[in-house]
């Protein structure tokens, strides 16, 4: 269960938001919207404990997440509007590295099942540099299937994806909610997802 | 005792600094005057003429209170940093900033006055004196850190790393000092010193703790006048700097 | 009293050169530094009151 | 651990892939090496002089050649979040970092410097002194240089201003490693030159990622 009560965050001397408040329970999602520059990657960067907030509370299962900061970073996998690809190496060999900096090492064989299912396959040992955009999402978005995080954090998940893709990311994100998963993401675009799920307008 | 505690971290707020600041520099800078004319009559007229070095020897009266100066600031900014790191505090930033310009003039005077005290005794300019280079070094710090803290626009960002330098460079002063000292014994021998001059007489001493006490209030004058600065700088939108007296009108 | 004449205090026993280069050069620095420190607070000074004045100018109009 | 495995292991095989980077700075190191006989002049006894203060300022310069590499990329790509996500402590990963740089950086110029030695007509036993000291000062280079490109990471004129930050402290490491090499050769024994340089890299294996680490969050605030 996160909880956020009263959140502010600054840039420079601006106020990007103030008194943000919502909460995300079992099963649930949360979409996050609002103009350019209103502060949605801000607001996920700090939910994820990368920048500081300007004021207010996060709560993590009722105790400030200050407080339980590396139990926190175990149950929640965060990806950043950053592809978090290395060109030089191989769709394979950047599954496994980003799992096992996460602290849960992937078995090759689970690795390849998982690039798979994302629609990557006979791709998988080609050095990124030569896949699309939307192929190197993909290898990103591959991490979400071997995840045991319970909550996700995902900053514009839908972008540079193709039809196909984004019902398949949509499908994912679905099992994971069905797993009693949390899930908080920006997008633009109108989502469909199953479980409850509400979304907060940034900004005026 | 907590009531005094509170007190402290009242200060500790640029929105009180200020004012303080305001009032405590006059006194400072008045102080600095006084020193200033009795350790320059103490340097000039009582101290006597050395009998190996003449007249020249009069350069340490300077020389080494800058050089005390200039390590002691930057200690001094290390301190700050600390304070920043553990409290959080916006004021030790600002402070550290305000001192390190000050403290790299130091050490330039050192390296200046050391080069004219170096020509007619050792008839070089530069001579690789262990404290000399050490000196030199301190003064890249100082550089270093002046260098860091102006190209990063965000402040809070920039004394966050300042910090981190200023910690980095205190930890490393006292190696890199027993380095180039170790450094020079082997390769030249044991030079003269500057401050281990032949007969250290005692209104010697005198004298170049009088001119240390003067650069000292002089510092803190000047750094206090300069936070006042960066204060008004940084806090520019809020509505403590607006209410001031000498923004009305 | 280590001096006979004015001559004699500014020769320094022929280290005059090196002596004076020192003491006004550290004069020379602490003067600049101060005018500098003072410029640097007049002028933040100057330009915050003039913002100040024409936010109290725009909030009469409104 | 695993962690601390994995990023050692991608970092040496983006190193692998990109060996023209490597190869660039050890050319570097040989070409400046070389170009001091050539200022200076053939002499023997007066090369054998400068040796190590010249083969230990070439190393110097070319250990902070890819120091501006050290945290940009993953910076840029999103990797660096990722490792201050990560459960395993962010001053783990950094010195994993650190470790893959001094692999790929570092113990090439230690293994490449008896060979640039000969052309100063250094002794075996010097040459053996030389490669030691280097082994123990290499990794203090890359340790005291992962603080300066964490602290620049990402500023306008990022490198330059890395070597103003660094150089000044690269200084008991280039005075006790080239000291080493020159006290052995004046009969002396290198024994206190690299016990010192020891202890520095002690201190520096300690002091330095936490150092980086804390500059590391700064910048990605």
């Amino acid at each position: 269960m996160l909880r956020v009560h009263g959140l502010a965050c600054d840039r420079g001397d601006r106020r990007l938001f103030s008194d943000v408040d919502f909460s995300v329970a079992t099963g649930e999602w949360l979409q996050i919207e609002g103009a350019n520059g209103a502060g949605k990657t801000s607001l996920l960067r700090i939910l994820a404990g990368l920048a500081p907030a300007a004021g207010g509370q996060i709560e993590w299962d009722n105790q400030p997440v200050s407080k339980v900061r590396d139990e926190f970073h175990a149950r929640l996998l965060y990806l950043g509007h950053a592809a978090t690809i290395k060109d030089d190496l191989s769709a394979l060999e950047n599954l496994q590295t980003a799992a096992a900096v996460a602290g849960s090492p992937l078995e090759e064989s689970v690795a390849l099942l998982a690039l798979r299912r994302i629609g990557l396959k006979g791709r998988e040992d080609l050095p990124s540099r030569v896949l699309s955009q939307g192929q190197k999402r993909r290898v990103a978005l591959a991490r979400l299937l071997c995840s045991q995080a319970r909550l996700w954090i995902l900053d514009e998940p839908f972008v540079a994806l193709d039809v196909a893709a984004v019902d398949l990311l949509c499908g994912i994100l679905d099992e994971h909610l069905a797993r009693g998963g949390m899930l908080l993401f920006t997008s633009h675009q109108a989502v469909h997802l199953a479980g409850t799920g509400s979304s907060l307008r940034l900004g005026k | 005792m907590s009531q005094r505690f509170v007190n402290w971290f009242k200060f500790a707020s640029p929105a009180s600094f200020y004012p303080l600041a305001g009032k405590a520099w006059p006194w400072f800078a008045a102080l600095a005057a006084a020193f200033c004319a009795a350790g320059l009559w103490l340097s000039f007229f009582v101290a006597p003429t050395d009998f190996q070095q003449g007249e020249g020897y009069r350069i340490i009266f300077i020389h080494v209170p800058a050089s005390w100066m200039s390590m002691f600031i930057y200690c001094v900014m290390a301190f700050w940093a600390a304070i920043g790191i553990t409290f959080n505090t916006r004021l030790s930033g600002m402070m550290s900033s305000a001192l390190a310009p000050t403290g790299a003039l130091f050490a330039f005077i050192s390296l200046w006055t050391g080069a004219l005290w170096g020509k007619p005794m050792w008839g070089a300019w530069w001579v690789w004196d262990a404290r000399l280079t050490s000196e030199l070094i301190l003064f890249f710090l100082y550089v270093g850190y002046i260098a860091l803290t102006a190209a990063i626009d965000d402040p809070r960002r920039a004394d966050k790393a300042g910090a981190i330098v200023a910690l980095v460079g205190v930890v490393n002063v006292p190696i890199i000092y027993f380095s180039v000292k170790w450094w020079n014994t082997l390769h030249q021998g044991a030079s003269v010193s500057l401050t281990k001059a032949p007969s250290m007489a005692t209104t010697m001493l005198w004298g170049m703790l009088i001119m240390a006490l003067a650069f000292w209030m002089y510092s803190i004058a000047v750094a206090l006048y300069r936070v006042r600065a960066i204060i008004l700088e940084r806090e520019r939108h809020t509505t403590w700097v607006a209410e001031l007296p000498e923004m009305q009108q | 009293m280590n001096w006979g004449s004015t001559s004699e205090f500014f020769a320094m026993g022929g280290y005059g050169l090196y002596v004076w280069g020192s003491f006004g050069v550290t004069a020379a620095a602490l003067l600049i530094e101060t005018l500098l420190v003072r410029k640097r607070f007049s002028d933040t000074r100057r330009t915050l009151r003039r913002e100040l004045a024409a936010d109290r100018d725009s909030q009469d109009q409104s | 651990m695993s962690a601390f495995i994995a990023i050692v292991r991608r970092d040496l095989l983006l190193a692998a892939r990109r060996k023209s980077e490597v190869f660039t700075a050890l050319f570097f190191f040989m070409i400046v090496v070389s170009l001091f006989p050539l200022g200076i002049g053939p002499e023997t006894a007066l090369l054998r002089r400068i040796a190590p203060g010249v083969l230990w300022v070439a190393a110097l310069l070319a250990a902070m050649l890819s120091l501006n590499r050290l945290f940009a990329a993953d910076h840029q790509d999103g990797t660096l979040e990722q490792m201050a996500l990560s459960p395993t402590p962010l001053a783990l990963l950094v010195s994993g970092k650190v470790l893959a740089h001094w692999l790929t950086a570092g113990l090439p110029l230690v293994l490449l410097a008896p060979v640039l030695g000969l052309q100063f007509d250094l002794s075996a036993r010097a040459l053996g002194v030389l490669m030691l000291s280097l082994l123990l000062g290499t990794p203090l280079l890359s340790l005291i240089g992962a603080i300066g490109a964490a602290l620049t990471l990402g500023l306008r004129g990022g490198g330059v201003l890395l070597s103003l930050l660094v150089l000044p402290l690269y200084i008991p490491a280039l005075i006790f490693g080239a000291g080493a090499v020159e006290a052995d050769m004046a009969g002396l024994g290198a024994g206190g030159h690299l016990s010192l340089l020891g202890a520095l890299l002690a201190l520096g294996v300690f002091f330095a990622p936490w150092a980086a680490t804390a500059a590391l969050r700064i910048a990605l605030e």
